[in-house]
């Protein structure tokens, strides 16, 4: 049973999205995306059941897809070379043959390693990320369906190119699970390698000069990362001739040997979770159509990156590399909350903030602790399925409006109730108690007891990220919407499904994340969970059902009675949203928020947060060296 | 949970507000002394917060009550954690989410003046929240726990000697969290500002008078937070709370009020300074 | 006795105005005053050193005369009083309140309140009640 | 923090305040108040309500008696009246006029006399004197 | 007498607002919250917003363009709400009654319930003022029981 | 960029009295102020219609009543001129003495008003704690507060006696030792500082061409005070204007508070130049011809141009109060300013709607 899992997990999305590209009927892949979300989440939940396990899938296991493992080492970036020389793109160039250069190598000069005993080993960080990936994952590709549609229309292409999109989107899901739950490094560097592909083809996808320019940033920073990933994994090889994952994350392994490769296969996490100074892609990613951006965001690509870190992270308990790991996540964090609460474009507010909570994650990955660890993966989770729901809010939005700046959302409440009050939803949820992502946080910053730093750090992007959300949630909230000429708004039950079960997803486990917190610590520290800090959540449970009724019962209350003019020195409006003011005239009350764009602007940040980060990161390279 | 948390935390609930109403009461009272006035009675805030129970007044959104009524749980159940000698962090992030939440209130008003106070709200969380956790960090690293009670019983000597540099940092917080000169950025207390009344110019009446009531809640946190400090024994940590309480109101009543510029960009990173330096001696001594 | 002031043309007036400016003299203010049913009469006050020095302008009751605004960024306000009370247009106000600086009605020639003036002492005024 | 010794000062020294309901000041000697028409001595003669520049007085003499009446709330105890009343009828009390919950307009009527007094001498004005405090 | 009831006699807060007057009146309602008058010991605070406010005190002669204010500001108001009409001007329109751009009393435009005279009307005038108003409030809340 | 539209006022807690400015925000930073102005036109120069000249004393006099006294002076000045009257030497000096009162009590309220807007209560409290004293004064000595109604055509109504000039003298010892205990506050204090020094700056030029006047032009830099012309005492009391150069609302703000030390010092002056003589001159006939005078209120120079034609009725009274002159320099200073400073800068020209408009 256990094989037909990971093999649907695995094998099917893959399947289903050559299907998609062969039958191109929009029918047909409506039924087949449907089904493979339903499949997924089917598998995901059985493996869920069973973990911790381990299994021996033939399709994994065995020499032929090593071989295919190791060729695509060569063929990916081959073919990122290939577009990189059609594109005269110096950078994805260089990269990708110094990725070619070190498969080709390590093919002529590497042993072969110990055989990995088992091909899969399911502990519970695997099994979240593949939970996430297939439920958050396939809502995505669900919310995709009418949205991919809408957005053909919007563009009038002649010749549809969703069959291909699909196709990407839902092999994206497959190597997601195919890179959770392998236990040889060299299926999981392919898989790792074939995410970045296929987010480089996805962010592509429109085709655009912008969209292919950070196609392209994109492609080199993965190929960077790469390259990282790859040396790591080859002198890992070379260290201890060994490519199970499982016998490489003990510590006792690495007493007394260089650090070298984990501070290298770390840094490639760090790259793909769109660290900074390598934020830069991810960044570029938000032109890519919602459902792109939503999945690299939330459920795929970054997650990858920092579920890489958070593997690693027992080798990284009191080491230099995971103490400076663990700085520059949060140094991470911070910065991107600054960045974050400058920023006017809703998309760049999600992808920053996306940014700084995945630095938490590396954080909880540097200072590696159970307790640390369990906090991160409460962390991955949450994030994972509030941010997937405030990125297809915005999308909605988006489409309905017109816009994705902030100040165009205002008032949106008024306009598409349910999307708006969906997004402020997600984004209490993201920094207010008692849910998951606040929770998480403060779990961390006891976790990171030792190192003052990284506290404060948290603190202050803590601060930062409340700020940022609230204003966030308050704009969409904001009284008087502008007059803005009102489309349809395109509402088919494949949109609003998604969000609702997304919404129920993110609100779920933003409450549940004690119960999942117990569950990833080893026995010993789960009995204690609820007994310390995290058992004040229960009760703060209770409490917020109970305001959550107080309030539900006063809003209807107050809905049935007329509200108030606004306070405007008395001045008289000749029609709503106006007053009458200077020189007689009609003004309009129009409200921006302050984005204190001397403290927070974008560019001068990206210049003291790229370098101090870069950095960071050199040092944590160098610090395999100490 | 035993039966004496139960009842400090029923205690918390339910003498909290009263006590910050006294506060407030006190506080009035000094202010008006320091004037050189009579000032109202004691007991004026109830009075006010009662008149204002009893007003009949159209919201201006019909979220608001909403908001106002998370607000004020949110405050209460950051009460009942600390009266509970629950975390002093998640203490903090739940008064946090009060405040989120009168921000959201304000926000969703019709008047620019409580937009803008909303933004001002906001950057002053922004400002106060770091300085004032880190302060709890440093509590925390001396006392050897994140739990009131711990902190409370860290022992003979009082935390104060080990944490000098905090002070400025928590005198910044309860200007801000009182409402006070130099720092009552989003509101103040008497309305006689650019904002009017900032954040709350959209709220009346009844909802007004619970975001008061909360706003008295939130104010016994701090006190007693920062009351800490000489945590030896009750009468010590009260003469503490007073003394801070004295030393605001003087300051409220010294200083003219500055803008949040300069808050976001001198005040907040000096004290923040300044509480980090004290956090790192305590781990580097 | 009478204030002693230069007479002036509406053609000649903004360049003396500037020419005054240039010299160094400061617009205090300007008065306007009704003389008969049909004129009235601005005077423009121009100070320097506590010294006064006055232009005097006729016009007719309604009429047009250029704005010094433009010179002097102080006059506007100055300008769109008299254009309140008087009716008088000013061309190239830099910023006009269309006769709606202090009253909610606008003036005319004919319903200007200053413009009652001299028809007859003790004559009532109606007031301007909307 | 320039401001400290004098908030400080005033913390430990008595309030200002005149507790007011309780404690009334004794008006001013020369203070001008409420108006008052000493009916009896008026004459009618309608120089008040000429000279008042809010034009509050009326005085009227119809049916062989006078009505002298004021609108009180529109008087802005100027005193110009009382100063030109020529056989000082009109007089000014040291206090202000309470407070009403209606307009009020104060009408006195009284005897015309005989024929019209002679202008009497005016009386030097009240005497300023120091306030008692 | 309910506590709640009981507050609303206690707690007046002030909203004022200058509807034309020539200051006089202004600056002695402000001089009511100085020192030595001290109008907080009556629990009196001048909040200068109309949704917070209890008591509304007009300054001063209504024109056309502050009575709409005027109107706004007072529908702005809770309920219940008292106004007070300050000074000569703001009773009857004082000496201002007949100049061209004055429409009278604040009582032309909203209802007043106390009036104070003078010009100025003394800081204790305003005092008595409200005390009065607010025994109007009491006998209407009494009687409301 | 994301602007947000601010109704500031006409009823505006920081505002005394009614003024709208149209603010547009960008980030707290105006860009664009545009003033509303007519809330409080009674149109009272018009009254001369239904006033006799007697009359309309009063009502000038209640064109501000802050700078109740010197309208009414500046009013009878200019009659006096034009019917060629000769002011009594004693009443000049009354004269001198209560408009010096009165622009004492007007600066110190408007400190205080001052101190409010920039949120320092206290300070506001103790100015106005200070000024009640001179309140006390004029009450004392006219017999009423605020508008004390003391000029009449050709001179003054109200005499004092030598037990009242005591007082005065002996109060005004208080006031100015609580004016000089406040001093390093208003002129040093970090905070206040903060708030005033740098904001609303108005070059000494600006400050000439755009017409400002009093306090306002002398905080730039302009030495010119009406006072210089000599009118009522001024003429045998030695004046030197008060004047600051930096041109922000820290040196407004100074210039106001010396000019309260100032006036101190003159009232002293003038009381101890009063002689026994006449209160007033007789005043015969009505006033014909037209005369433009000027004199000095606490916010600066006014002018009134009177026109009569030998009726009781002016023809024309046309007054220019200062803070009609200074609306243009606020309209240039506004923009760029931080949102909070808005109030501060409004109120550091010492606004006086009811003067502006009439």
């Amino acid at each position: 049973m256990l094989d037909a899992y990971i093999g649907v997990l695995v094998l099917w999305p893959l399947v289903a999205g050559l299907l998609c590209l062969v039958l191109r009927s929009p029918g047909a892949r409506k039924a087949l995306v449907l089904l493979t979300s339903a499949a997924l989440a089917v598998c995901a939940v059985g493996l869920a059941s069973q973990t911790p396990f381990t299994a021996n899938p033939n399709f994994l296991a065995s020499e032929g897809t090593l071989k295919v493992a190791e060729a695509l080492a060569i063929v990916f970036p081959a073919y990122f070379l290939l577009r990189g020389l059609m594109e005269k793109h110096a950078l994805v160039i260089i990269f990708s043959c110094l990725q070619l250069a070190l498969a080709i190598w390590g093919m002529m000069n590497m042993n072969e390693p110990q055989t990995v005993q088992n091909a899969v080993v399911c502990d519970g960080l695997s099994v979240t990320l593949a939970l996430v990936v297939a439920i958050i994952g396939s809502l995505i590709a669900i919310f995709a369906i009418p949205y991919m549609q809408h957005h053909e229309d919007h563009l009038k292409l002649a010749k549809s190119k969703q069959p291909a999109f699909f196709l990407v989107l839902l092999a994206f899901l497959g190597f997601m699970n195919g890179m959770a739950l392998s236990n040889d490094l060299r299926v999981f560097e392919a898989c790792f390698e074939a995410t970045t592909l296929c987010s480089f083809l996805l962010i592509g996808h429109d085709n655009t000069p912008v969209a292919r320019q950070s196609a392209f940033r994109a492609l080199w920073m993965n190929a960077l990362g790469g390259v990282f990933l790859h040396s790591g994994v080859l002198l890992v090889q070379k260290q201890f001739g060994v490519v199970d994952i499982h016998a490489v994350v003990n510590p006792a392994l690495w007493t007394g040997a260089s650090m070298l490769p984990v501070a290298l296969i770390v840094a490639a996490g760090c790259v793909k979770a769109a660290q900074m100074p390598f934020q830069k892609w991810l960044l570029g990613a938000m032109v890519a159509p919602t459902p792109v951006s939503a999945l690299l965001h939330s459920s795929t690509m970054v997650k990858a990156g920092v579920f890489l870190c958070l593997r690693f992270s027992p080798v990284l308990t009191n080491t230099t590399i995971g103490a400076i790991l663990a700085l520059s996540g949060a140094f991470t964090f911070f910065a991107g909350s600054a960045m974050s609460l400058g920023q006017s474009n809703a998309k760049k507010v999600l992808a920053y903030s996306t940014i700084a909570n995945l630095g938490l994650i590396i954080v909880c990955a540097g200072i590696g602790t159970p307790v640390a660890v369990a906090a991160g993966i409460v962390l991955l989770a949450v994030h994972a399925a509030t941010k997937g729901l405030l990125f297809l809010c915005v999308g909605d939005m988006e489409q309905t409006i017109g816009s994705r700046d902030l100040e165009d959302l205002r008032g949106m409440v008024g306009k598409s109730p349910v999307t708006a009050l969906a997004a402020c939803a997600g984004a209490l949820g993201m920094v207010l108690p008692p849910m998951g992502m606040l929770v998480g946080k403060w779990a961390t910053i006891e976790a990171a007891k030792s190192n003052p730093v990284v506290m404060a750090l948290i603190l202050l992007g803590s601060a930062l990220a409340v700020v940022c959300w609230v204003r966030f949630a308050g704009t969409l909230m904001s009284g008087k919407p502008l007059p803005t000429p009102e489309k349809a708004h395109h509402s088919s039950p494949l949109t609003n499904m998604p969000l609702m079960t997304m919404l129920a997803c993110a609100i779920g486990l933003g409450m549940a994340a004690p119960w999942i917190d117990a569950l990833m610590l080893p026995n010993a520290d789960a009995a204690s969970v609820f007994t310390t800090g995290w058992g004040l959540m229960p009760p703060l449970f209770i409490v917020c059902l109970l305001a959550w009724m107080v309030g539900m019962k006063v809003l209807g209350r107050q809905t049935a009675v007329p509200q108030a003019s606004p306070y405007m020195g008395g001045l008289p409006s000749a029609e709503p949203g106006t007053f009458v003011g200077a020189l007689g005239k009609n003004w309009a009350l129009t409200e921006g928020n302050e984005y204190a764009t001397e403290i927070f602007g974008e560019s001068g940040w990206t210049k003291f947060a790229g370098t101090l980060a870069g950095l960071l990161l050199l040092a944590m390279v160098g610090g395999a060296f100490i | 949970m035993n039966l004496t948390t139960f009842y400090l935390a029923v205690a918390g609930l339910i003498l909290a507000p009263l006590v910050g109403g006294l506060v407030s009461g006190v506080d009035r009272v000094v202010t008006a002394r320091l004037q050189s006035r009579l000032g109202p009675p004691l007991l004026q805030p109830f009075y006010d917060v009662g008149k204002l129970m009893s007003k009949i007044i159209a919201p201006a959104s019909h979220w608001q009550g909403m908001f106002v009524r998370w607000a004020l749980v949110a405050s209460l159940a950051a009460d009942v954690v600390l009266f509970a000698g629950g975390d002093v962090l998640m203490c903090f992030f739940i008064q946090a989410a009060s405040a989120s939440f009168v921000a959201m209130g304000a926000f969703s008003g019709s008047s620019p003046y409580s937009k803008l106070g909303a933004q001002r709200e906001l950057f002053q969380m922004l400002c106060y929240e770091p300085i004032f956790l880190v302060s709890v960090l440093c509590m925390a690293k001396a006392a050897g726990g994140f739990d009131a009670n711990t902190i409370m019983n860290a022992g003979a000597q009082p935390l104060l000697y080990k944490m000098p540099f905090i002070i400025p940092g928590l005198v910044f917080v309860l200007l801000v969290k009182m409402r006070k000169s130099p720092f009552d950025l989003s509101a103040c207390h008497h309305g006689h500002q650019e904002l009017v009344r900032g954040v709350f110019t959209d709220f009346a009446g009844r909802d007004f008078a619970l975001l008061e009531v909360a706003h008295w809640a939130d104010v016994v946190v701090i006190l007693w937070i920062c009351s800490f400090l000489w945590a030896t024994g009750p009468l010590q940590m009260v003469v503490v709370a007073l003394v801070a309480l004295f030393v605001i109101i003087l300051i409220d009543n010294v200083s003219a009020r500055l803008t949040w510029r300069h808050m976001v960009k001198v005040a907040a990173p000096l004290t923040f300074v300044l509480a980090f330096a004290n956090l790192m001696w305590l781990y580097l001594e | 006795m009478s204030v002693e002031a230069t007479v002036i043309t509406a053609d000649k007036l903004v360049a003396e105005v500037t020419r005054l400016h240039n010299e160094g003299w400061r617009l205090v203010t300007m008065s306007s005053v009704e003389i008969d049913a049909e004129n009235m009469e601005i005077l423009y006050h121009f100070d320097k050193d506590l010294k006064l020095t006055n232009l005097r302008l006729s016009l007719p009751k309604g009429g047009t005369i250029p704005s010094i605004s433009g010179v002097l960024f102080g006059a506007f306000l100055i300008e769109n009083e008299i254009r309140d009370q008087f009716g008088v247009t000013f061309d190239g106000l830099v910023i006009d309140y269309q006769g709606r600086l202090m009253n909610e009605c606008t003036a005319t020639t004919s319903n200007s309140p200053f413009c009652r003036l001299l028809v007859k002492h003790g004559m009532t005024v109606t007031k301007e009640v909307k | 923090m320039k401001m400290l010794p004098t908030v400080l000062a005033n913390l430990f020294s008595k309030p200002v305040t005149r507790n007011y309901p309780t404690f009334v000041r004794d008006p001013f000697p020369n203070a001008r108040g409420e108006l008052v028409n000493d009916i009896d001595r008026c004459i009618f003669c309608g120089t008040c309500s000429r000279k008042c520049p809010s034009q509050c007085i009326t005085v009227n003499k119809e049916g062989g008696q006078g009505i002298w009446s004021l609108e009180a709330y529109a008087c802005v105890s100027c005193g110009i009246c009382v100063m030109s009343c020529p056989v000082n009828s009109l007089s000014q009390k040291k206090t202000y006029r309470p407070v009403g919950t209606g307009r009020v307009t104060v009408t006195l009527t009284g005897k015309l006399p005989e024929k019209p007094a002679k202008k009497t001498e005016k009386p030097a004005g009240a005497k300023p004197a120091q306030p008692a405090q | 007498m309910s506590f709640l009831k009981k507050s609303q006699i206690k707690s007046p807060w002030l909203l004022h607002f200058d509807c034309g007057s020539c200051n006089g009146c202004d600056i002695e309602t402000l001089a009511c919250l100085t020192p030595v008058y001290d109008i907080e010991r009556f629990g009196i605070v001048n909040v200068g917003n109309p949704r917070h406010a209890d008591v509304l005190i007009v300054t001063g002669t209504v024109n056309p363009r502050n009575a709409v204010i005027l109107k706004n500001l007072y529908d702005q108001m809770p309920t219940p709400k008292l106004v007070i009409a300050v000074g000569a001007c703001g009773c009857t329109g004082g000496v201002f009654r007949e100049a061209p751009n004055v429409l009278g009393g604040v009582d032309k435009i909203i209802p007043v319930d106390v009036y104070v005279p003078g010009c100025p009307a003394k800081p204790e005038a305003i005092m008595d003022a409200v005390v009065a108003g607010l025994g109007k409030l009491k006998g209407i809340l009494e009687g409301s029981k | 960029m994301a602007r947000t539209v601010i109704p500031f006022g006409p009823q505006h807690p920081v505002l005394p009295e009614p003024i709208h400015l149209s603010l547009v925000v960008e980030d707290e930073k105006v860009v664009e102020a545009l003033p509303t102005l007519g809330y409080v036109h009674r149109g009272l120069e018009m009254l001369a219609v239904k006033r006799d000249f007697n009359q309309m004393i009063q009502i000038v006099e209640r064109v501000c009543g802050i700078c109740s006294m010197i309208h009414s002076l500046c009013y009878c000045q200019g009659i006096e001129e034009m019917m060629g009257i000769e002011v009594p030497r004693r009443a000049r000096f009354l004269r001198t003495v209560w408009s010096e009162l009165h622009r004492m009590h007007s600066h110190l309220l408007w400190l205080g008003l001052f101190a409010d807007s920039f949120g320092f209560e206290a300070l506001f409290m103790q100015l106005w704690k200070i000024r009640e004293k001179v309140m006390d004064l004029n009450e004392g000595t006219t017999g009423n507060r605020v508008i004390v109604s003391v000029n009449v055509i050709g001179g003054v109504r109200v005499d004092l006696d030598e037990s009242q000039i005591r007082w005065i003298k002996d109060t005004l010892v208080d006031v100015e030792a609580g004016i000089r205990k406040l001093q390093s506050t208003i002129m040093n204090d970090g905070t206040v500082c903060r708030r005033t020094k740098g904001v609303g700056i108005l070059t000494k030029q600006a400050a000439y061409d755009l017409g400002a006047a009093g306090p306002t032009l002398r905080g730039s830099g302009v030495a010119q005070d009406m006072r210089q012309l000599k009118y009522a005492g001024f003429d045998e009391i030695p004046f030197e204007p008060v004047v600051e150069t930096a041109g922000d609302s820290w040196a407004r703000g100074n210039v106001r508070f010396r000019e309260c030390l100032q006036s101190i010092d003159l009232v002293r002056q003038a009381l101890d130049k009063l002689e026994p003589g006449e209160l007033a001159a007789k005043v015969k006939g009505k006033p014909d011809g037209e005369v433009v005078t000027r004199v000095e209120q606490p916010r600066g120079e006014c002018l009134y141009y009177l026109k009569g034609n030998g009726d009781k009725f002016m023809q024309r009274v046309r007054i220019r109060t200062p803070t009609f002159a200074n609306i243009p320099p606020l309209a240039a200073m506004l923009p760029g300013l931080d949102f909070a400073d808005v109030p501060v800068v409004v109120l550091s020209i010492d606004p006086c709607i009811s003067c502006t408009e009439r």
